[in-house]
């Protein structure tokens, strides 16, 4: 703790203040940090997975190409396209938050969660259509990889890993829709103002990790042998 | 509390527009890219691409350009033990076929 | 100071102090207070720790004969692992950081309390929650996969309620997290003015690097028991050999976890020696940087070495190397920290008192401990070792005969700081020494049996190994008493006890200079530090004891 | 290698004694010489010191790279086995262990091995993870499900000893023990000879090629819609996808559990997949068979050895017992 932070507690007592921390600032940078160090947590956490998909992938390079051909590009890129947009307005909803312009903040929060719920409409349409293909290892629904059969047993390890990691990264979607619809209330009741911006920030940088995750799991996911996908 | 003490860093948002085109060319990117042989590269690639999306949104979005030292130690950490685990499991699997014990 | 100056007026409790400042159910139940968190976890993981010790005696009365007699195989299998659940995962990750970490750091540091009081609370909450599904999956047929959940066993085999008690320990992570965030926070940003990080004692150091694992290895575990509970439910098929799985990924994403989580255990008590070595001898800790960034060395290279448990499992040659030499390297800064603690006493004013008993306890056993676990990491000899009694004794010197050595010498440390009482020290130094002594016996023979080659997991074995089987069930039941004593003489302290006064050591430490109890915020203001840790004599209420 | 073994424990076990008594004497020593005399008596400051700092982190260091070392050297011997050695399969299962000899003598729970022979399992599991531990012999290894793992012994003195399953697998994990029955070389002999006459290991793989049907495809004159399996064992050949291939026994055992999953250069996906139609002993029967085809890596394709039986036509019919 710098001297100038303690100095500043004499001022008038935000609302927000809570009363272990001596200034709103020292809070803010706390709350940040704590964010930070959650996010490290969530890079460990999908990294397990992440694990185990690339020494499958290493193993049955065949199989990872052939299963990814099954998922559709366009839905992927557009579903990119759409948290990319989502980060942005989740950017500018930290800035007019910054600047206190609250009817902003509400509407870019509105967007990104907008946003949001579209990624997961359409993540919901390709779940569907991996159940009307039978590519759903597990749960007791039939398997069905004929056409390949020579893959037929290992494609079943990319789509688990596939519902895995897609699982949970929309499990995270739906936490960060919830987290957003609480800041919305907070901006709309006036908790959030120019000093206490900090909700705002915190809640984005869990968003954009989010998005970061997709960053890669499009990839990964959808665009393993594209070049050699002459059979789709 | 007094102006002086706003510690955040109020990013332009003409810095975000950029980001976000660079975001969105870099998606364009990878798609294109997959769809040329480029031999074992095309990995190498698109994560390469990912990555760089990924500093990007980092960088600007998460504001960590403009973030204390500690925080950048924070994010590299993270890079830093999500390699200890795959380096050290793929030099199990790596190794494998030459010996293994048991 | 009664310690000090014998005709000074007996100390009083404080009037008001954060015990007394609410007395209903609520108060203890929400509260956000640091200090009451800590009683909360306390009481929470001694029912833990009753709960695994019950199943330990089962254990021991079931190997006391070498036929399968008094379990059958199946409760057997579920006795051991839910004492092995319930003691790492419900007691010793929890024990020390819960307890004394979550009641000293803030207080170590001159803050007020830790920088997010509610997630504190929710993280004992979740911890609950955690600890009732794997209770829960006691009661609903039990847990028969070993501790380790070894795939495929775990996921196509047993039949027993893996998936509540995966869950279990999923939630049971989150707690793990959310306190190691807590703490990393606090100690970066809530320290008071003057307290730079080498004033820190060493207690907070230790906790810090614990922190780092609990929030860098936790998550893995978490996905794993994730991908477990996956495979159970939705028959994926990521672990399976018959549908081009690979069983050995599963160890190596658990270990990532469980190696370093031995530190977890292990660090937080070598914190409390630090403090305990400093006031029995009250000098400073020798070398202090050195014994502080052991800390960090071994919460690092800890990260390094998982696969030391894998080296019969179908690893690669070169895996097991490498996994052995830096096994042998994450050696050294607990050495270092061992040879710093005996070189605290060299001309200290030693303390025969209760927690010196267990710190010098503890310096024994984990030094035992430690370097059995050298043997383990020998490769060539590992072969011979693993997964026999040896392994056991191993790791019960260091987590009984270290982890909670250093625990029990903690909490009656700062038994007189949390309750303003003390307890009776006559028996307290009996337990100390009945504790040492059945420890010992319990564990010693297992080096020999292991060695001999008894499996561990058996329930049934051969006669020859008998005699020293009794004599480990035998140490076990002077364990128990020697576990039931403090137990029952610390809870007669709360009423009983002679009032302990501020300082009844006099130590030095920033607790040491608040009330016993301390107040609810800690301080009456926030102090200024303007002395290292550690900095002998002890300036109490301007008397220099 | 349980001297050299003994000899590292012993050395390990002084280190151990050796720090563990000066740690203690040293603590004891202090605990009573400066004990407390007097309520207020402060220890004397003193906060470290560099040499000894380094003294004893650099010792240590040493320390255990010199059992890093010694242990390495141990654990070579036990990864790498001699060049001739008994080869015996196992299998485990919740809760048995299945041996086959070569000659094709099988025991259960029982291991018959000559004296002063290098004894080589190679080991597969049916279900979960087990492991083969032989205390005397101070070997252990784990024995996993879908894949043959390794491991060698040189029994030096008659005798029985315990065989235990180590790693844990389930209700019946300590039940699953064994003996190793270490006999000389003229009784093992006699031993086994006393098996029921089945023939060998590899006749019975034949006798199991013809049954499965595999002979209409693998014939030795690669007019079949398979490829050659004469003098397949130890070559490397090319995949479908490019990739180089050892033909090892775990390669055999994918080639004829799920064969397309590694398809050999020139050829089409049509071996049905044998998952679950033969056994994992079956497996190894048929492993022994194609081995018995001829092991020397050959430069040339193989051409069928003119004139020679057909392969799964070698061995004295006899009534071959079911693999179950
Ligand atoms: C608190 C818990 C804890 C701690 C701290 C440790 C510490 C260490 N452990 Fe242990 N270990 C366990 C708990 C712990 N372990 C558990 C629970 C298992 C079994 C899990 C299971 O399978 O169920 C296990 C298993 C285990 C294995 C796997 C065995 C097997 O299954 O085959 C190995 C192998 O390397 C190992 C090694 C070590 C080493 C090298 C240390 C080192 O950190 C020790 C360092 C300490 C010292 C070295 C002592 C101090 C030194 C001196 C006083 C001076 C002299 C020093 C030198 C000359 C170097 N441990
Ligand atoms: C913190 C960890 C911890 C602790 C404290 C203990 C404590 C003890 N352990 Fe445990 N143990 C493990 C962790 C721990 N263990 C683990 C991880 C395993 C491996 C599991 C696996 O293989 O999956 C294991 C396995 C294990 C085995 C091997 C089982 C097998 O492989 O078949 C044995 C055998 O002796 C054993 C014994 C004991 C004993 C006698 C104690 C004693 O110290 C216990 C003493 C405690 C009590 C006796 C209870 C306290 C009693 C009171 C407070 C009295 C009040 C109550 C009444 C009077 C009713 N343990
Ligand atoms: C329908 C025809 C057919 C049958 C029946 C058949 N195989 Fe094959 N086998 C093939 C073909 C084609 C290949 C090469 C393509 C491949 O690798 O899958 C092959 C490959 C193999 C290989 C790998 C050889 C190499 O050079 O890589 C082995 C070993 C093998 N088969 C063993 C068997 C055994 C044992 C059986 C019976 C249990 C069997 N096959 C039954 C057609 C068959
Ligand atoms: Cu088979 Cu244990
Ligand atoms: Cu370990």
């Amino acid at each position: 703790m710098s001297p100038e932070t303690s100095a500043a507690a004499e001022h008038h007592h935000h609302p927000a203040l809570a009363h272990h921390f001596d200034s709103l600032a020292e809070q803010n940078e706390a709350a940040t940090l704590g964010m930070w160090v959650f996010l490290v947590t969530e890079v460990l956490f999908f990294g397990g997975a992440l694990m185990a998909y690339s020494i499958y992938r290493s193993w049955y390079p065949g199989a990872f190409a052939s299963a990814s051909h099954h998922l559709d590009v366009t839905l992927g890129a557009v579903n990119t396209a759409v948290l990319i947009v989502s980060s942005l307005t989740m950017a500018m909803a930290v800035h007019a938050a910054q600047l206190g312009e609250r009817g902003k903040l509400k509407a870019f929060l509105l967007i990104t969660m907008v946003l949001g719920a579209t990624f997961l409409v359409v993540k919901g349409f390709e779940y569907h259509e991996k159940y009307v293909e039978h590519h759903i290892p597990g749960l007791g629904l039939p398997f069905d990889y004929s056409a390949e059969p020579q893959f037929a047993a290992t494609a079943q390890i990319f789509f688990s890993i596939y519902f895995v990691l897609t699982g949970l990264h929309a499990l995270h979607m739906i936490v960060g829709l919830g987290i957003m619809t609480w800041m919305y209330i907070w901006a709309a009741n006036g908790t959030i103002d120019k000093d206490y911006s900090s909700p705002i920030e915190i809640s984005g940088l869990y968003w954009h990790f989010v998005d970061i995750v997709w960053i890669f799991l499009f990839p990964l996911l959808y665009l393993i042998g594209r070049h050699a996908s002459g059979a789709h | 509390m007094s102006e002086n003490h706003q510690h955040t860093h109020i990013v332009p948002l003409s810095v975000y527009y950029t980001i976000f085109a660079a975001l969105l060319v870099g998606t364009a990117l990878t798609v294109w890219v997959a769809y040329i042989d480029l031999g074992a590269l095309n990995t190498v690639v698109a994560l390469a691409i990912a990555c760089t999306k990924a500093t990007l949104v980092v960088l600007y979005f998460m504001h960590v350009k403009y973030a204390s030292k500690l925080t950048w130690a924070v994010v590299s950490g993270s890079v830093f033990w999500l390699l200890i685990l795959l380096a050290l499991t793929f030099n199990d699997y790596l190794t494998r076929h030459l010996l293994t014990y048991g | 100071m009664a310690s000090t100056a014998p005709i000074a007026p007996l100390p009083t409790l404080p009037k008001k102090h954060y015990l007394n400042d609410g007395t209903t159910v609520a108060s203890w139940l929400l509260t956000r207070d640091h200090k009451r968190i800590a009683l909360l976890y306390l009481v929470a993981v001694t029912v833990f720790f009753v709960i695994g010790g019950l199943f330990a005696v089962l254990v021991r009365l079931e190997l006391a004969t070498p036929a399968g007699d008094l379990l059958s195989d199946d409760s057997y299998n579920k006795v051991f692992t839910m004492h092995g659940v319930m003691m790492v995962f419900f007691f010793l990750i929890p024990a020390i950081p819960g307890t004394l970490g979550n009641f000293l750091i803030p207080i170590m540091i001159g803050a007020k309390d830790l920088a997010f009081p509610k997630l504190n609370l929710a993280s004992w909450y979740i911890f609950m929650i955690g600890a009732t599904f794997g209770t829960y999956s006691v009661l609903n047929g039990g847990l028969d996969t070993g501790w380790t959940f070894y795939t495929p066993f775990s996921t196509v085999a047993s039949t027993s309620a893996v998936v509540p008690a995966a869950l279990g320990v999923f939630i049971n992570g989150f707690s793990s997290i959310l306190t190691g965030l807590n703490f990393i926070v606090t100690i970066h940003r809530m320290r008071a003015p003057g307290m730079t990080w080498f004033r820190l004692p060493l207690f907070v150091w230790s906790h810090y690097a614990t922190s780092l694992i609990m929030v860098l290895g936790t998550p893995v575990l978490a996905i794993t028991v994730v991908l477990v509970a996956a495979e159970r439910i939705f028959s994926f098929g990521i672990f399976d050999a018959n549908r081009g799985g690979d069983p050995v990924l599963f160890q190596h994403l658990f270990w990532f976890y469980s190696h370093p989580a031995v530190y977890i255990m292990v660090l937080p008590a070598m914190g409390v020696m630090s403090e305990l070595v400093a006031a029995s001898c009250r000098k400073p800790v020798f070398g202090y940087t050195f014994v502080a960034f052991a800390s960090l060395a071994i919460a690092i290279i800890g990260f390094f070495v998982w696969g030391h448990h894998m080296f019969v499992a179908g690893q690669s040659v070169y895996a097991a190397l490498i996994f052995s030499i830096l096994s042998f390297l994450v050696a050294v800064p607990s050495a270092v920290k061992v040879f710093n603690w005996t070189a605290t006493m060299y001309k200290g004013a030693v303390s025969w008192q209760t927690p010196t008993l267990y710190a010098i306890g503890f310096i024994g056993l984990f030094t035992i401990g430690g370097l059995t676990g050298l043997f383990l990491s020998s490769v060539g000899l590992d072969i011979h070792l693993t997964d026999t009694y040896f392994i056991v004794a191993h790791f019960h010197y260091i987590m009984v005969g270290g982890t909670i050595m250093g625990y029990l010498g903690g909490i009656h440390f700062w038994w007189p700081k949390m309750t303003g009482r003390m307890y009776n020290e006559l028996l307290a130094k009996i337990s100390a020494a009945l504790i040492f002594f059945g420890f010992n016996l319990t564990f010693f023979p297992q080096f020999v049996v292991g060695y001999l080659g008894m499996p561990r997991r058996y329930h049934a074995y051969p006669p020859e190994f008998q005699m020293l089987n009794v004599l480990s069930s035998a140490g076990a039941s002077i364990l128990a008493v020697g576990y039931a004593l403090p137990l029952s003489y610390l809870i007669y302290s709360l009423k009983y006890g002679k009032v302990a006064g501020n300082n009844p050591w006099g130590a030095v430490g920033l607790e040491w200079t608040t009330t016993s109890p301390p107040p609810t915020a800690n301080f009456e203001e926030t102090p200024l530090v303007t002395w290292d840790a550690y900095e002998y004599p002890a300036r109490v209420e301007g008397h220099v004891a | 290698m349980a001297p050299r073994v003994d000899a590292f424990y012993l050395f390990l076990v002084g280190l151990t004694a050796f720090f563990s008594i000066l740690i203690a004497l040293t603590v004891i020593f202090y605990f009573v010489k400066y004990r407390r005399r007097s309520p207020d008596q402060v220890g004397t400051r003193i906060e470290g010191g560099m040499a000894l700092e380094i003294t004893w982190s650099v010792i240590p260091l040493l320390i255990t790279m010199v059992i890093f070392g010694w242990s390495t050297n141990l654990f070579f011997a036990f990864t790498r086995p001699p060049a001739e050695t008994l080869n015996i399969y196992v299998v485990g299962k919740q809760w048995m262990w299945k041996f086959q000899h070569l000659n094709g003598q099988r025991e259960i729970n029982e291991l018959h091995v000559p004296v002063g022979r290098n004894v080589k399992l190679i080991m597969t599991s049916e279900d979960v993870i087990h492991d083969v531990f032989v205390p005397a012999f101070r070997v252990k290894a784990d024995v996993l499900p879908g894949r043959y793992t390794h491991m060698w012994f040189n029994p030096t003195k008659p005798g029985r000893y315990h065989l235990f399953c180590a790693e844990y697998c389930g209700t019946k994990h300590s039940g699953m023990i064994g003996e190793v029955v270490v006999q000389e070389p003229a009784e093992y002999e006699a031993w086994l000879a006393t098996g029921r006459a089945e023939g060998s290991l590899a006749s019975a793989g034949g006798k199991l090629f013809q049954d499965l049907a595999c002979n209409t495809c693998h014939r030795p004159d690669a007019v079949g819609r398979g490829p050659v399996l004469q003098g397949l064992f130890g070559r490397q050949i090319t995949l479908g996808d490019g990739g180089r291939q050892t033909v090892d026994e775990a390669y055999l055992r994918e080639s004829i559990l799920t064969p397309n999953m590694k398809l050999t250069q020139g050829f089409q996906p049509v071996m049905p997949a044998y998952q679950g139609l033969v056994t994992e002993e079956g497996v190894l029967q048929l492993i022994e068979y194609v081995k018995s085809l001829g092991t020397q890596p050959q430069s040339q394709p193989v051409r069928p050895a003119s004139g020679g039986p057909a392969p799964g036509e070698t061995h004295t019919p006899s009534p071959n017992e079911v693999n179950r």
